[in-house]
């Protein structure tokens, strides 16, 4: 095992890893900026390096920095949590070339999943079920209409050299198909300059399901069930699940051991995630997350499993430390992802926390870096705390939450408490009857009266 | 027993020489005699001061980013890395006090990633002081040569 | 054990000297014996002050144990229990304001486990206000009856 | 269910219980004492009465107040916590007689669980195993040697008026027998005025080791497995543990048999814990705690059950929400009880809390009443936290407290966090090597150099 692993990371996920690495008897080096010289990483680490200014480029993004650091402090690994510089090839490369271990997936792999194209291809070519459409252009309108039967409605006709929703129409019935072809590629010739067009199937109410695994880097690789993340605003995720309330567990097996067998002819190594959409007991892969997630603690809590100390683990040369039919599951999991931002606008506040009071007792878990007299830096991401709640049973873990939320104390600057008292007080929450947009229109709803 | 003799004069010296020296706390134990004396800082805020002190064996030590009370100008470090004062071993150094540099001069060099990167004089002027050995580490931020 | 003998001499020089000299603690021993004197500092800070505060639906209402305006001695609850201002349904209240009352009179009855218990005026005087009203919980030591 | 629960107790376990009532939707009552007026029990509960002055006779042991105050909130119930009037049977019987519900056993099993010699003679008659010894008074020393010869040496020969260790010898050899008899029954005379003695079999090493058991009052009982709640000083509780280090899952099932067969015979109801010395893979029972206790929480941790909310569930009437075989054990447990003394004399420590800071993370549950200027009262017990950590196992539910016991600050008043850090870093702590003397000797090594 390794002797010194340093944390190319800031925040509560800085935080941790150092957790995972004392308990491991490995000790730490935290790099930080000049504005988190007092952040509560730097304070529990065995060593810190001030690597740069307050902005992250010159920080957390400063790869000869973060180098230099782990070689003057002799780090036998890097470990670069989440965001910065975890799905960066280059790095990983860098640091490896440096005969420093990196507690991460291959370059390779790390390069191959952050190109969009090329891993839908490469994922579907290895088993993983990925959003069925026209292979390729669609030219002419009776190709269209076959496809789209065979796809079946509702339809998306999407620009090819599209982005941003333009060229984009969705189409409910064959008798729209026409007309919505022409309108797509009349926009998309004007944004694009390329009028070239391909078909989608469209998902109307679809939930947001992620597989967490695990690969050893020699062909063995587990799942560790899945995680609901339909719960978002504006692409980022707010409140987390596991496990899912409409999957039962035959469809998690199956949808786990399709993803197990084709990461392992990858030969995929370390921890990673299989992003999908569901609709009606289908999956259709978006993409997959090569690196630590925020949201791991909720698989961490009904697996009973230490995610970061297998990630520890397997990049020091272990085998995996239990095989598939060794993991099970206990109870369920929410993790609320607690930002700086007024709940109400959204708005950013950062600033000094005056006090700073955790919820406590039975299966509360709080992973922040905050304390009180700490000041949230405006530099950074605005996610403070997560909370995450275990329960026998979802209803449990829901009640659970309710009265951790009602105890926690952040006072100073405004927080997101409120907005997830507010989510998990609907009938539809609490009915676990929501879809990826469902967040957003109960947003809408209450600011438009 | 006896009634207790305060000693006044005596707490009145610890009182001054804690806050002189910033103290919180002094303690002085003769035979089986006692007197502490112990004062909260005025804070405006830090809970959680006393948490996780800066380890005795950081690679790095931290200084004090304090102003030099000498007349000058502090050159701080632009990246962590290793500090060279010669251009080679053997070699003689760049800078020694008391040495009049001229704007864009090499100081030292600062090694990162096998990069030797010369830092330059930001001005003219005389080194006071050059505050950091042959090949240590240094932080960003931290204060190598003192110009006056 | 012997009684405690309260220094009350080298308390009194001890606390001004904490003061006088900005401390927060002086501690002394001598022998067997230890004084220790300390004030915590009025800090602006209320931490957790915001937390919980006292629900709407209170049983019983929170009333500030501040002391009254007026002139006069309250006498607080004893127990936790209801209120009766009159020995019996429909029969006059023991006291009204502005009565004379002797020491020993009954002011109220508290009902505690079925149990009557009489409150008595602990002096005599003039019922200046009477701060509960009939058949109402009262907590213990919440502000009943003022006597001038 | 309830609708409203009056709590009567204070401290960390008014906490834990008004957290359990909040997650099943109940609303709480609290009573407090005047210096108890800002604590957090009163902070959090729904409502709260002032029932006397700060020494606990005047308020937490005052029947007449306690009683009043649920009439006048209208409670349902009242949970009476550990300690003060949790096992008084006269207490249970008012609550009772007010048409209150009691949560916990009934009048009648408190008091003869409260009375040492009838609760020894009933739980032997109901298959319980007791400390072996002479069935009565010794008289001669043919029957002594006889007894000891049967018992196996050492024995112990008791003052059957005694108590304090007056009239007590250890014999370990049957040569010494006859002298040792002479001894204390000169000793018994003297103390007691009276020289009638028994003899028992001598525990040189034992364990002290619980069963936790929930019954429903319709004979029904299970149990939670065990504590091992060896690390004692001064008969107090310092650390315990869930499971014990050398009891393997057969002894553990065997001994969970008898206790529940015993209890269900008797008709238990509400949750208890049978106390057991344990050497030689041979359990001698204790005494048996008709109420909730302080260590609860390890057992929770490994079985995943809120033992709170059961026993809410009980007293409501509701059957066992588990059956025996429900009941699964998963990793290792360990609670630390955190008191406001100075760890180096245990003299205590009361006061200012200044700054407070909980550890969080993975594992790391903490049950407090504390938080940043909260004042720690003289009045009552020295308890102020309880850190309970989880793991997959031992080992990493130490390195897990290790590094969670380095993380929490509390300033301003002394703990003995640093004597569990102690504890935990001893060799025979670290090989589950110890005994209920162990502790003592400990702290006795490091006081004489």
């Amino acid at each position: 095992m390794f002797e010194k692993v340093l944390i190319a990371n800031r925040g509560e996920i800085a935080l941790r890893i150092n957790r995972a690495c004392h308990e491991m008897g490995i000790s730490t080096v935290a790099v930080h900026s000049t504005a988190d010289a007092d952040a509560m990483h730097v304070r529990l680490a065995d060593e810190s390096v001030c690597i740069g200014g307050a902005t992250a480029s010159e920080s957390y993004l400063n790869i000869p920095g973060i180098i230099t650091a782990a070689v003057i402090t002799n780090a036998n690994a890097i470990h670069p949590g989440y965001g910065f510089l975890s799905e960066s090839a280059r790095f990983a490369s860098i640091v490896e070339e440096h005969g420093i271990n990196f507690i991460g997936p291959t370059a390779e792999h790390i390069k191959l999943m952050g190109d969009k194209i090329a891993s839908k291809s490469k994922v579907k070519e290895l088993g993983i079920p990925v959003v069925p459409g026209s292979d390729g252009e669609i030219t002419d309108l009776t190709t269209a209409l076959k496809v789209s039967e065979h796809l079946g409605y509702p339809v998306l006709v999407k620009a090819s050299a599209g982005g941003g929703g333009r060229g984009m129409q969705v189409v409910h019935e064959k008798s729209d198909l026409e007309a919505s072809i022409s309108r797509a590629r009349a926009e998309a010739k004007a944004a694009f300059g390329d009028d070239a067009l391909y078909l989608e199937k469209f998902l109307e109410r679809p939930r947001h399901i992620e597989i967490q695994i695990l690969g050893d880097g020699n062909n063995n690789v587990i799942h560790l069930g899945e995680r609901d993340c339909s719960l978002q605003r504006r692409h980022q995720k707010v409140l987390e699940e596991a496990g899912c309330t409409i999957l039962d567990s035959e469809e998690r097996d199956t949808i786990g051991r399709k993803v197990c067998q084709a990461l392992s002819k990858l030969g995929y190594k370390n921890a990673g995630t299989i992003e999908f959409l569901y609709e009606n007991g289908e999956f259709y892969f978006i993409e997959m997350n090569t690196r630590l997630q925020v949201e791991h603690p909720v698989t961490e809590m009904v697996t009973g499993l230490d995610i970061v100390k297998e990630q520890l683990r397997i990049a020091a040369g272990s085998s995996l430390s239990l095989s598939q039919n060794e993991v099970s599951y206990r109870g369920h999991a929410i993790e609320c992802r607690i930002n700086a931002e007024n709940a109400a606008d959204f708005t950013p506040s950062p600033g000094l926390v005056k006090d700073y009071h955790p919820p406590g007792g039975l299966g509360v878990r709080v992973d922040s870096g905050l304390y009180a007299g700490y000041r949230v830096q405006p530099h950074y991401d605005s996610l403070v705390s997560k909370l995450i709640i275990h329960g026998e049973n979802r209803n449990e873990c829901v009640m659970r939450l309710r009265r951790a939320l009602d105890e926690y104390v952040i006072t100073g600057i405004s927080t997101t408490i409120p907005l997830h008292q507010e989510i998990i007080a609907q009938p539809e929450f609490l009915a676990g009857d929501y879809d990826i947009h469902w967040l957003a229109k109960m947003v809408e709803r209450r600011t438009t009266p | 027993m006896g009634k207790f003799e305060i000693e006044e004069t005596a707490i009145r010296k610890l009182s001054e020489l804690l806050k002189e020296n910033d103290l919180t706390e002094i303690e002085i134990k003769e035979d089986k005699k006692t007197i502490r004396v112990s004062r909260s800082l005025q804070f405006e805020n830090h809970p959680v001061s006393q948490m996780a002190p800066p380890s005795e064996d950081q690679t790095i030590a931290k200084k004090e980013a304090s102003t030099t009370k000498q007349t000058g100008e502090a050159v701080l470090s632009p990246m962590v890395g290793i500090v060279y004062l010669s251009p080679e071993p053997g070699a003689a150094n760049f800078i020694k006090p008391n040495d009049l540099v001229k704007e864009g001069d090499t100081l030292l060099l600062i090694e990162a990633m096998k990069t030797f990167n010369p830092l330059r004089a930001p001005r003219s002027g005389k080194i006071v002081e050059i505050k950091v050995s042959d090949r240590t580490p240094v932080e960003f931020g931290e204060e190598l040569i003192v110009i006056e």
